[in-house]
């Protein structure tokens, strides 16, 4: 799908944790329908700036606008109802609800809020739109690795998100899964939905991004299409290595 | 769906049946109902709060006492009615339990655990205070006419009523939201939500039943201590039946508090001078030869059964 | 200066009540709330043996020591590690130590109630001493001294051991400990013991100028539980800090304020500290 | 014969174990050894031993209340003894009242005896009430001044609790209308854990009189941090438990002169039997308040039932009203509100013995004498 | 040196690992592959005595049965783990995550070797000896994970996944560093989803699917499997 107008700016995003500047002075936009990718190295500010995102951190300074809307100082929750869905570093599911439940948590408090039967055949939907048909009734103990991954996103579409934030939501899959993981993502991209990847699987960012930001120690390094970003000797020297 | 057909009528006839305790029981059996009653209520509402966040509230202790304390000092200072305390009390501590829960929302865990403990003694001094220095009180005593009849009469409305609104809670948005609540608070906020006003809400409502429950049982103690309504250890039983019985089901705490209050007669009875001592050993047992409360064994019980 | 040194006093007094329990939840990850009846048993060793048989305080804080390192001990292997080991969750654990130590404070009463019903009181070194101006009573010294040692022990022993360092990784991540080839199982039941110990220890000192009876438990398990949260869990440094606080805090507000809202005051501060430090003062950020 | 079931609820943990321990049991196990001694009550022509049922409600208004029910429907004993404090004792009046019960309530204050009677008719009452108390105080406060012994400055607390809050509210009226000046006036929580800045406050002010209605825990910490501030008042009154004999335990000689509630009179010859009889029995001395009035009011129940000749309980309650009755506090007997106007209110602490220097309706052996320092 | 025999885990009615047999050596990389959730750490889990499950079956290490030992007595035998999520002491810091890696006897008098052995590998941990762990980026906890093993002079030791959410510049270090590491005479055991790295430095590795051994071969050799390349190695 073609990429639209920007929805998502981020401006001079700074945090401050007591002395370590963790994101320092980052700026950009995120196009709609757009896939940007955001990489660096461990430490460099990614999770950190996902955070402020979603609420989850207080900018020390900048500003967050969605859509016209100023996030900066919103609560998570009100952000979610904005439009902005996440999934977290390490998979967080609810292990005392059941798969169908578990996606219903993200279709009745955010973006789009549905409720009854009408959340229930959504979610249901959303299940097999990941691959989990048929696996509702189950307790989410039961799932597999990749299963709960696929179970996360699916909650975070849930609410029909403007802006949906995945971070390191590759990680830890083997390369085969990885495949199944990528095509999942790709398959998003193609629907037009607007994404935040962080990852640090270069295969994945080469296949799935538009564009790419890269930040070392907080601050911007390059952006641009993924390969010119991942040919950038300054990326290549604090980031890939030569291996 | 065979089950939930049979709980309506099922769950009226009970609360019939239980109406009729008064015309057959004696005295003895009475007040022990009555205890039932209202321990059920306390554990139940208890349950409706902490039992899907985890939030161990030790608040009971002193919600119950602000019931209990204002119908006293209504009655005794200010010549109200025992209505008119009983129905404003709870309103009080509600709102008491507004500020608290806003105050107290980031805390979490065993934080949250040790300050509403330490709340019914902080409520208690400052009641305490505010009486010995504004009110100059002489004695509290609670004369009605109501008797034990009347009071497990009202205690089961309130019961039903805690029962009514579980069950609805249970098929509420409200209650989905606590629900989720109680897996990961991060995972709550990022789905929409408001996970403070979710928690204050429900924080509220065990409030108003501590106290409406308070204010109720005022007429039997018929004279108001403070040191005695703002009692820690109410707050402790309130939280070992609920858990006792289980948390998971809105029944659960009630079958923790039934089996609990015959056990703690049985011992007080047969080892009268060694009612503490038994107790504990008594307590003791069950953590250990019960470690998923009475609805733990019943779900063992009926999973053998089946298979 | 006269409440700055009443004040000390009385936080040391807290100290001593707290720091047991600090142990005991910080390490052994359980929260004792027989912890108060731990310390009345101290003080009721120490009555019953000061009466009896005339035996200083200052002598039956030693001989209490090692009983009550042996029965905490006991204790912890026997009654308590069934429940760490089965708990699959930190949660789960807490709620069977709140029941199990519950059941051990009915207990720890009853018995009590046994032995001696009434008020243990008797007068050991109520003797007024001049302290930079202020009168106060050797007793309360004598305890603070007390409460002076033990800490600058515990931390040493924290600090500087083999041993200490064992424990303090045990209250950072048993797991993690047990991967560096530490037995979780015995250095747990070793910090419950020594917490117990010294909660006994503070028993006997705080006996010498607190009227205490077998009841009174809750009120010590209480303030504990309070001061250990507010310093942060398993933070040795945390207790004490609090405890000074808190009874330079009580003191001025009963001498400037108005005694009445001693314990009202206590409980705003220790709300202001978690609303700003949710952790405690020396609390380790949740992770 | 059959036996003569006696029941009694017991608080045997809790905050009000200690003053059980102290004033309540003791006395009924040497009533019981009494009467069973003499082959037990004389009832219909034949003597019928007391069979005592005890259960323990750990200080537990609800638990008390059940326990008193099962007593009197599962038990069905003929009698019941009173519990310990006023509000258990209002707890208990409704089911009492119930089942016909008299109940003879001592450690019970309260100023609301005429509303208390007319409602439970088989309601008595023998410790006092809470303005008498305080009266029994302003007039020993009155004979210290008049000996020059003390000023008009008074220092005052309370612990603030039910109790003490009450008495310091009547005292709040009862002592200025004395024309006396309180100087100081602080409560503090019950269970606080250094009283030395509420000593010092007091010191301060430089009172004549040192007063505090306490508790026993704070009743002893008071007294130590009195000692060690050297307050220097020419009366210290403490409340509850200073006339336990673990006061004088503790502090020896340093309170003699110390004043405090309740005291008895030594010198009368049926508390010199019953103190002589406690201490053959238990070895120690009994309390020197509540512990004779209790003793007395089994006495009260024996002799009425004895003097009814049945344990028919409206027969007794109307033997009881309509009675009086030689006991360990000398003879006594109620008034139309169903009050004994018998009984001590305020001690003294003298040659390690806790004399009666004030009280209502019963003879004072000691006048109020000046405490001087506290050695 | 390390022999599995037959080892089962099963948490309550699901076997997680179905009668599993390996070896490892001091002096080699084994490497371990298997898709998610077929049991390898599950495996590790229970030679290093932390299974939550019911583990039964045989470990050994040089003819000592570890089976009933617990997780200290382990290390002490010489089996050193870094689990997932790597296990460090987050609230201490580096240098006393380090010494408590000391903290077993076998390894108390070795110690100044192997804290030279270690900062010779990670240099970076000297120069941050003093700074909390867990304010390290991913990459250097880990590295303070795999130093404070080897402070523990383990024969054996084991790795869960190291890799995971490292960057391409460090997790190429870390492959590095596990040869080296092979070269002071420890034998590694291995557990990866980067099939490629892993293989490219190991001698061994084995194949794991359901629970059960599908597989075991040189290093080489799995490489060049077309069934493991279309598998593990993601080459389509
Ligand atoms: N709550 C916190 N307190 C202190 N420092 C923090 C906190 N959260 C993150 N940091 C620090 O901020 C920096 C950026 O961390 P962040 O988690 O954003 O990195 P990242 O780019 O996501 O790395 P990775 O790829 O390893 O996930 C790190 O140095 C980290 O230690
Ligand atoms: N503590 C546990 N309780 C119950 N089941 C468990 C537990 N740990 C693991 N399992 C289950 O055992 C199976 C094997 O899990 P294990 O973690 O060993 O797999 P793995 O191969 O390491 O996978 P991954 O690549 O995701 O780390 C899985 O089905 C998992 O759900
Ligand atoms: C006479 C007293 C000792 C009564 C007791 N203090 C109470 O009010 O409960
Ligand atoms: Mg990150
Ligand atoms: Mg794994």
């Amino acid at each position: 799908m073609t990429q639209g107008q920007p929805i998502l700016h981020v401006e001079s995003l700074s945090k401050r944790f007591g002395g370590l500047v963790a994101v320092n002075n980052v700026s950009f936009q995120v196009l709609e329908h757009e896939v940007m990718g955001l990489i660096g190295p461990n430490g460099s500010g990614k999770s950190t700036t996902m955070n402020m995102i979603s609420g989850a951190l207080k900018p020390s300074s900048g500003a967050i606008i969605l859509k016209g809307q100023d996030l900066t100082r919103k609560k998570p929750h009100e952000i979610a109802r904005s439009g902005v869905s996440r999934t977290f570093q390490l998979v967080r599911i609810l292990p005392e609800l059941t798969v169908l439940e578990n996606v219903i948590a993200g279709g009745v408090f955010g973006h789009a809020r549905r409720w009854g039967k009408e959340v229930e055949t959504f979610a249901a939907e959303l299940l097999a739109r990941v691959g989990l048909e048929g696996q509702s009734g189950k307790p989410v103990s039961a799932l597999t690795y990749i299963d709960q991954k696929r179970l996360e996103l699916a909650r975070a579409l849930a609410s029909e998100p403007e802006v949906l934030l995945l971070d390191e939501w590759l990680a830890g899959l083997n390369p085969s899964e990885l495949t199944v993981g990528i095509d999942l993502i790709a398959s998003l991209r193609q629907e037009g939905r607007t994404i935040i990847l962080v990852e640090h699987v270069m295969d994945a960012i080469r296949s799935l991004c538009d564009r790419c930001l890269v930040i070392n120690s907080g601050a911007r390094i390059a952006e641009g299409t993924p390969e010119d970003v991942l040919s950038d000797p300054e990326v290549i020297r604090a980031y890939l290595g030569d291996g | 769906m065979n089950i939930s057909a049979l709980a309506m009528p099922g769950a009226a006839a009970l609360l019939a049946a239980a109406a009729c305790v008064p015309f057959v029981a004696d005295g003895y059996w009475l007040s022990i109902a009555v205890t039932v009653l209202m321990y059920a209520a306390l554990a139940t509402s208890w349950s409706l709060f902490s039992g899907p966040t985890h939030y161990i509230a030790l608040s009971t202790g002193a919600f119950f006492g602000i019931g209990g304390y204002l119908v006293g000092l209504g009655m005794s200072d200010y010549d109200q009615s025992f209505w008119a305390m009983a129905a404003l009390a709870p309103v009080v501590a509600t709102a008491l339990a507004a500020v608290i829960g806003w105050a107290t929302l980031r805390l979490s865990g065993v934080y949250f655990v040790i300050f509403t403990l330490g709340l019914a003694e902080m409520v208690r001094n400052l009641v305490s205070w505010v009486q010995n220095n504004f009110l100059g009180s002489r004695g509290l005593y609670v004369l009605t006419d109501l008797d034990e009849t009347h009071i497990y009469w009202m205690l089961l409305a309130v019961l039903a009523a805690v029962f009514v609104f579980g069950w609805w809670l249970g098929r509420s948005r409200l209650g989905f939201a606590l629900r989720i609540l109680g897996n990961d608070e991060a995972v709550a906020r990022h789905v929409g939500i408001n996970t403070a006003r979710t928690k204050v809400l429900m924080f509220m409502t065990t409030g108003f039943v501590a106290a409406l429950v308070g204010a109720i049982v005022a007429p039997r103690y018929y004279y108001i201590e403070p040191n005695v309504v703002f009692s820690p250890e109410l707050s402790f039983v309130v939280v070992i039946m609920a858990l006792l019985g289980g948390t998971r089901k809105l029944y659960g705490p009630l079958l923790g508090v039934l089996p609990f209050t015959l056990l703690w007669e049985v011992i007080s009875v047969s080892f009268p001078n060694a009612t503490t001592l038994v107790l504990g050993l008594a307590f003791l047992l069950i953590v250990y030869f019960l470690p998923n409360g009475v609805t733990g064994l019943f779900g063992k019980l009926l999973a053998g059964r089946s298979s | 200066m006269d409440i700055l040194i009443s004040g000390l006093l009385l936080g040391g007094t807290y100290a001593l009540i707290a720091m047991g329990l600090n142990l005991q939840y910080g390490v052994a990850r359980i929260m004792n709330l027989a912890n108060g009846e731990v310390l009345v048993m101290g003080a009721l060793a120490s009555f019953l043996a000061f009466t009896a048989a005339s035996i200083s305080p200052l002598i039956t804080v030693f001989l209490v020591a090692p009983l009550a390192f042996a029965t905490s001990w006991l204790v912890y292997r026997v009654l308590l590690l069934p429940l760490v080991r089965r708990a699959r969750t930190q949660g789960q654990l807490e709620v069977d130590s709140i029941l199990a130590t519950f059941g051990m404070a009915f207990i720890l009463v009853g018995t009590m109630v046994l032995i001696y019903p009434e008020l243990f009181a008797y007068s050991f070194l109520a003797v007024p001493v001049d302290v930079a101006g202020t009168t106060v009573a050797a007793n309360r010294l004598v305890a603070f001294g007390g409460a002076v040692a033990i800490s600058l022990a515990l931390y040493l022993w924290l600090n500087r051991s083999n041993a200490g360092l064992a424990v303090r990784a045990v209250a950072v991540s048993p797991m993690a400990a047990g991967l560096v080839g530490i037995n979780v199982e015995r250095i747990s039941a070793l910090a419950f013991a020594i917490g117990g110990t010294i909660t006994a220890m503070g028993g006997v000192l705080i006996s010498t100028f607190v009227t205490l009876d077998p009841s009174l438990g809750v009120i010590f398990t209480m303030k504990a539980l309070i001061i250990v949260i507010m310093g942060g869990v398993g933070d040795i440094r945390g207790a004490i800090v609090a405890a000074l606080i808190l009874g330079v805090v009580e003191t001025a507000v009963a001498t400037l304020i108005d005694p009445g809202l001693t314990l009202a005051a206590a409980y705003t501060i220790f709300l202001l500290v978690l609303l700003f430090r949710p952790q405690g003062l020396f609390g380790r950020r949740p992770a | 014969a059959d036996p003569i079931k006696i029941g009694r609820v017991v608080h045997m943990t809790g905050p009000a174990a200690g003053g059980d321990a102290a004033s309540h049991s003791p006395n009924v196990e040497l009533w019981v050894s009494q009467v069973n001694g003499r082959g037990g009550l004389m009832v219909g022509g034949e003597r019928r031993p007391v069979e005592l049922v005890e259960y323990d409600d750990k200080s537990n208004p609800a638990e008390m209340i059940k326990a008193v029910q099962r007593l009197a429907t599962q038990d069905e004993v003929d009698f019941l003894l009173t519990p310990w404090g006023t509000g258990f004792n209002a707890a208990a009046a409704p089911i009492f009242a119930k089942y016909g019960y008299p109940q003879i309530s001592v450690t019970n204050i309260t100023d609301e005896i005429e509303e208390l009677s007319e409602r439970f008719p088989n309601m008595f009452f023998t410790l006092g009430n809470t303005t008498g108390f305080v009266e029994g105080l302003r007039d020993t406060l009155n004979k210290l001044r008049d000996n020059g012994a003390i000023g008009n400055k008074v220092a005052m607390v309370n612990v603030a609790d039910a109790f003490g809050i009450e008495l310091a509210a009547v005292a709040r009226e009862v002592l200025p209308a004395a024309g006396y000046e309180i100087v100081f006036d602080k409560s503090y929580p019950l269970g606080t854990a250094d009283l030395s800045p509420v000593v010092k406050g007091a010191k301060a002010t430089e009172p004549d009189a040192f007063i505090a209605f306490s508790y026993p825990p704070d009743t002893f910490a008071l007294t130590e941090q009195a000692i060690i501030e050297n307050l220097d008042v020419g009366a210290f009154y403490t409340a509850v438990a200073t006339a336990f004999p673990a006061y004088a335990g503790k502090f020896g000689s340093k309170i003699e002169g110390n004043l405090g509630a309740g005291g008895v009179n030594l010198d009368l010859e049926p508390m010199t039997e019953y103190r002589t009889a406690f201490n053959a029995l238990h070895g120690n001395q009994p309390e020197y308040w509540a512990a004779a009035t209790y003793y007395a009011s089994l006495q009260v129940l024996e002799q009425a039932i004895e003097g009814a000749d049945s344990t028919d309980r409206e027969a007794v309650t109307e033997y009881i009203k309509a009675n009086s009755f030689d006991t360990a506090l000398g003879t006594i007997s109620f008034d139309k509100h169903n009050e004994s106007k018998h009984y001590w209110t305020v001690g003294q602490w003298h040659d390690g013995q806790f004399n009666a220097v004030a009280g209502v309706g019963v003879p004072v052996a000691v006048e109020p004498v000046a405490k001087e320092g506290w050695n | 040196m390390l022999d599995i025999n037959g080892l089962t885990v099963t948490y309550g009615l699901h076997a997680a690992l179905q009668g599993v047999s390996l070896t490892a050596s001091k002096s080699e990389i084994v490497v371990i592959l298997g898709a998610n959730g077929a049991g390898k750490s599950s495996l590790l889990r229970a030679v290093a005595g932390i299974s939550e499950g019911t583990v039964s079956g045989e470990a050994a290490l040089a003819g000592q049965s570890l089976r009933q030992m617990k997780a200290d007595r382990i290390v002490e035998a010489g089996i050193a783990f870094v689990p997932e999520g790597r296990g460090i002491f987050g609230d201490l810091s580096v240098w006393e995550n380090l010494m408590l890696g000391a903290y077993p006897e076998r390894a108390r008098a070795s110690r100044q070797e192997n804290l030279e052995k270690v900062v010779a590998l990670f240099p970076k941990l000297a120069q941050r000896r003093n700074q909390t762990a867990r304010t390290m980026s991913g990459g250097e906890q880990q590295m303070v994970a795999i130093g404070r093993a080897m402070m523990s002079n383990p024969d054996i030791l084991m790795l869960d996944e190291p890799s995971l959410g490292l960057s391409p510049l460090l997790s190429g270090e870390l492959f590095e560093n596990l040869s080296r590491i092979r070269e002071t005479g420890i034998g590694v055991l291995l557990v990866e989803q980067n099939a490629k790295r892993s293989l490219a430095i190991a001698d061994r590795g084995y194949l794991i699917e359901n629970g059960l051994i599908t597989g075991a071969d040189t290093a080489s050799a799995l490489l060049n499997d077309p069934a493991v390349q279309k598998a593990y190695l993601g080459s389509g």
